[in-house]
């Protein structure tokens, strides 16, 4: 305990899967190819072999059977992780997360909580097409009782993912795929409460937020704009809900200038809502304010213009700069 | 082994004179409970829309009647026979519907949504299919820990073509799931006979899974108590889920404001010659010799009941607003 | 033609389909209880008869097939108009419209459109519970080549319906419960182009925007400010994809203050996402921004639960006076 | 019938040599591209993932072989297969697999989504079910407008266990429509053995719903197209959807980076002698005494059209960015 290992951050999820399976045998995991075969990115091999067929197993292609299966089994004694491969496949699952899971606890009036995980692999940037490269977050935010978690290193996805499977909530765990071979340092049994935005880099000159892989962007933009002598403080919001808009408040009370990046569509999507949400209680503290999202188009596969639909590092620090 | 050994909580299968005509007072208490609903709506104390079960309570009734002690029940939007036959305190489940705080979820659910713990209803779903998902997904539980109960899913024949059916079907024969399934088939999807929207009979698609599967006669409570008994067993036993199939019918409207023009002509006068309280009466006489008599006597008692009941939920106190505010139960 | 008529919203959605089924013989209908019955809330009855059996049936109870059905019928001659009951519902739906229909035309490279319209009844006030009351469009607003259209009048419906009929693209088309007996002039023959907000009322003191039932809520709540001698302009979006900020904007560079009402959760939904979209173009015309919407819980069912719920008049004009 | 007249638009059931060896071009020029693009896959040309229709393109040819004009085909992310045999052009599958502008969309759908309208190529489906969603909606408009044609959906064995193959078929048989339904079976779903997961055997399913179901041998060109045949004719005279199970095996692994570790030892070598290839270059000399060398100077016209395909794709420029930038089409 308390020690700490730098991994990578698939190697981070099936730790926190691991020992919370260890700690809590109510704890089971589920999905499509994911036990045997330890899963289609690597992130959960010998988990069965560790924790027995029984609690770690194989399903059929059964999206909506998946979810409301682990709503049945979370508000009747388990607590339930379960796999949906591709976050762009979220909607077939998504009758029982908004309809049942999310609403459970609220309308038993409290009677029994729901304590399930679904984990899935999300985002744009390996040319997997656009049906396997969305982000579903602006399908999840608005829906009350769902708590949504984006890690953005190995660290938080091992601290958040143990969080979330302690949690008595339904909790969409997002993991992006594009970070699945990224290392960095976790400490052992460390888990962070869910709801909670981390000041990541600290700057003077605007506040740019971000969570996910849109945070390294982020960073990386920051060290671009320090050249140019623009000191960016970065904000990793981790959670979509709940929401810590008093993390993004207090750094704009500082910096006076937000800009927030969000690897998805400006209508509709989680970035113009924190704004406006940062507009409504801090309008005075603001001069100027920015979102840097994606072309409203489905995700192109061919490397030149999914490149284009990123909100890269390169796009970030120009756009920053066109403005400045 | 273990798993076998809670089926001791659940009654033999012969039941008594007075046990069978404990089977006809819930029977009556549902239909009755249901008319004053139909009544509290008219009345603006009823609020949103109801799905009355009046007509199909042998269903409920015989299927319950099998059930023990931590088997967990999923009903549907048309839930208040599947919550009252497995013991719900009808005064909660009336205040639930009346939107006061001392119903069964304080006001919150309503009627397509009631959950009691208590009883092991794990709720009522208004979304169809739902109860099939939540009942799959406490079979999982029951399976993994190992506690020797069974999930119960009610839903209608309708259903059986939505995706919830096949998926959640296929996985529990899969993982051998303490599930049954029992699909109430009362000839209409709302207001669509189910011929004109189904291909095949209902029954070939479990057993196409190799699943245990029964039909029975929906309005004879004791004999979808021994399908039931049966199907329990099965699925008690491990050997994997089991699903029934009763034939009934809806004596009401599928929902408030409807003029049920749909009917073929004389339908609902013959089923009514079937009603699940007169084949019940017929029953208790021909087996037990309890005459009617005694079995007025039972629906006067119940009907005492629920004009009490009745009274105390219009008694009862609104819930207030601030309730609305919490958003997480806390981890 | 061009003559008018004061007719209920749930009669203007009626005449919209059935003028365009006669006008284009590509134009279906389907879902279910539309046909024979004449659909749950009596917006569809007569449809049957007027264009046969063959283009206005029932179907079984398959969200997901009426959807793929709608988009593979939809890319392959017909203008398939289907709806789901309750906007509740659609979830079981959103595989096919997220992942097949909105992004058919772009992906295919622009080979083939997708003219498919999903009508569906959403909104609370109504006591139908937490699973029979949502506003789906925090669900729906964030994918890019799916429009979703909400209309506030009969009149709109009647309009925007066509267009959406007439539309080449996927259009999600949300009709409230509360509107549904509502009469107001409708004008033969008429279109709207979609995505085309409508100020409905000047003011010069605030701008207050909503769609679907808020718009009518905000016009109650802007004659009782106009006592109190606050001027309220009121912005009707009609449509959340396209979005016409451009409207909004000039309104607020009038006002300087704009108050968004949203019936559904502020975190997640459209209200603030719009908010974002104004402070990053406009931030300098803001003098005071607010977002009025309901609370972060699912949706109570009874009457005083629901009713402190929804962001009725009184409450808009209470928050609104609090914050002046 | 009107619907009937077009059914001339298909060749007749007996091939001559000629056309039989066409089938086995097909064939040839499937498995060929398929070595193309895991070249170019493993030289980084090709992005992303590829699903790899190597073994199987007996099915595929031997469907498509029995369509006409109108038909329309829906597949999967594992369809080159089912591109090609429905006569897409390889240059242009290949360009867009290269992600060049030259491709048949421009570089924006890739491996897994194409589409061509010009061959009534509907789409591949990269989310499991979508093909019979989309063919079913096909067969809608065929229905409806009176074509006389049909629309034919590709799935893996897998994919019976999901909603869309459920609620589409129960649809398709309730409406009649003319949708020909394919599962091609190759024993694996990704890296699980079919049976770890489905209840039953998958034709079971179509067959509880009363619809016209054939198995077949899915290597065997000349009986997948027999079998092919019947089912499409069923369809298109208007008595409702068909369903065919092919049974197959992949050669190569699920996607880029399967090792393959699932499969049974001797598992592959044995299906390997039933390669469609080989089958197909037996029955050539057997039915139309058409030796090995026949066959081989196919293989290398085929061969040499792969290199020219391959050359032209990599020259071919990349799309530019401005492209990704419309939303709408304008309506
Ligand atoms: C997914 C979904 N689609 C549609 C509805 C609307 N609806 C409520 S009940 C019903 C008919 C259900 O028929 P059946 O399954 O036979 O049950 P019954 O009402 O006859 O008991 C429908 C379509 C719903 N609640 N959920
Ligand atoms: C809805 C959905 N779930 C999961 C996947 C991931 N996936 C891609 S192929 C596949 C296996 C499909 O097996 P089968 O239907 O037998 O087709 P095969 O690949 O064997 O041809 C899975 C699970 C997907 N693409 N879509
Ligand atoms: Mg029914
Ligand atoms: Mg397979």
């Amino acid at each position: 305990m308390g020690e700490s290992a730098t991994i990578e951050y698939r190697v981070a999820v099936r730790e926190a899967i691991d020992e919370e399976m260890a700690r809590d045998p109510r704890v089971v995991f589920f999905g499509e190819d994911v036990a045997v075969a330890g899963g289609v990115f690597a992130v959960t091999p010998g988990l069965e072999g560790e924790h027995g067929g029984s609690r770690v197993f194989d399903t059929p292609i059964s999206e909506l059977a998946l979810s409301a299966g682990a709503f049945g089994a979370a508000v009747t004694g388990l607590r339930p992780i379960f796999e949906i491969m591709f976050a762009d496949f979220l909607p077939l699952a998504m009758d029982s997360l908004i309809n049942q899971a999310a609403k459970y606890w609220y309308v038993s009036n409290e009677q029994a909580s729901c304590p399930l995980v679904v984990r899935s692999a999300m985002g744009a940037g390996g040319n997997f097409g656009a049906m396997h490269s969305q982000s579903p977050i602006p399908w999840l935010q608005g829906v009350p009782g769902l708590k949504v978690v984006a890690p953005a290193t190995a660290g938080d996805a091992y601290a958040l993912l143990r969080a979330s499977i302690q949690d008595e909530n339904p909790v969409a765990f997002l993991e992006h795929k594009r970070l699945y071979s990224v290392k960095d340092s976790v400490s052992d049994g460390a888990t962070l409460p869910l709801g909670e935005a981390a000041v990541v880099r600290e700057g003077n000159d605007l506040t740019l937020v971000s969570l996910s892989k849109g945070v390294r962007d982020c960073l990386g933009a920051a060290e671009e704009l320090a050249e140019r002598g623009i000191g960016a403080e970065v904000v990793d919001l981790r959670s979509l809900r709940p929401l810590d808009t008093g993390t993004v408040l207090r750094s704009v009370a500082k910096t006076n200038r937000i800009v927030v990046v969000e690897e998805g569509p400006l209508i509709g999507g989680w970035g113009a809502n924190l704004l406006g949400i940062v507009a409504a209680e801090g309008l005075h503290d603001l001069d100027d304010a920015q979102v840097i999202a994606c072309p409203e188009t489905p995700i192109p596969y061919s490397p030149t213009l999914e490149d284009a639909w990123m909100p890269a590092e390169g796009r970030i620090v120009a756009e920053i700069a066109n403005r400045a | 082994m273990a798993e076998l050994s809670s089926s001791q909580t659940v009654p033999g299968l012969d039941l008594g004179a007075e046990e069978s005509l404990g089977l006809y007072r819930r029977m009556r208490l549902i239909r009755s409970f249901e008319d004053a609903v139909q009544v509290q709506f008219q009345a603006g104390n009823v609020h949103g829309t109801t799905h009355l079960y009046s007509g199909q309570e042998a269903g409920a009734v015989g299927v319950c009647s099998v059930l023990g002690e931590g088997d967990k029940v999923a009903g549907t939007y048309r839930g208040h026979g599947h919550a009252l036959a497995l013991g719900v305190s009808p005064q909660g489940l009336m205040d639930e519907l009346l939107g006061r705080e001392t119903g069964l979820c304080g006001g919150r659910a309503g009627s397509m949504n009631v959950v009691d713990a208590s009883t092991g209803l794990i709720g009522c779903f208004g979304i169809v299919g739902g109860s099939i998902g939540a009942a799959t997904g406490a079979a999982l539980s029951q399976k993994l820990l190992g506690t020797g109960t069974v999930a119960v899913a009610f839903f209608g024949e309708g259903t059986a073509n939505q995706a919830y059916f096949h998926e959640c079907l296929n996985w529990a024969q899969v993982e051998k799931l303490p599930a049954v399934f029992v699909c109430e088939n009362n000839m209409y999807m709302e207001f669509t006979p189910i011929e004109n929207v189904t291909a095949g009979e209902i029954v070939a698609r479990p057993i196409a899974m190799g699943i245990h599967t029964r039909q029975v006669d929906g309005n004879d409570v004791w004999a979808v108590r021994e399908a039931a008994w049966e199907a329990v067993e099965h699925a008690r036993s491990g050997r994997g889920p089991a699903f029934l199939e009763t034939l009934t019918y809806r004596f009401v409207g599928h929902s408030r404001s409807d003029p049920g023009r749909y009917r073929r002509p004389g339908e609902l006068e013959e089923w009514r010659r079937r009603d699940p309280l007169l084949l019940a009466r017929a029953g208790l006489e021909q087996r037990f010799g309890i005459g009617p008599a005694r079995c007025e006597e039972v629906d006067a008692e119940v009907a005492a009941e629920l004009e009490g009941i009745v009274a105390a939920g219009l008694a009862a106190p609104f819930p207030r607003p601030s309730a609305a505010a919490t958003e997480f139960k806390h981890g």
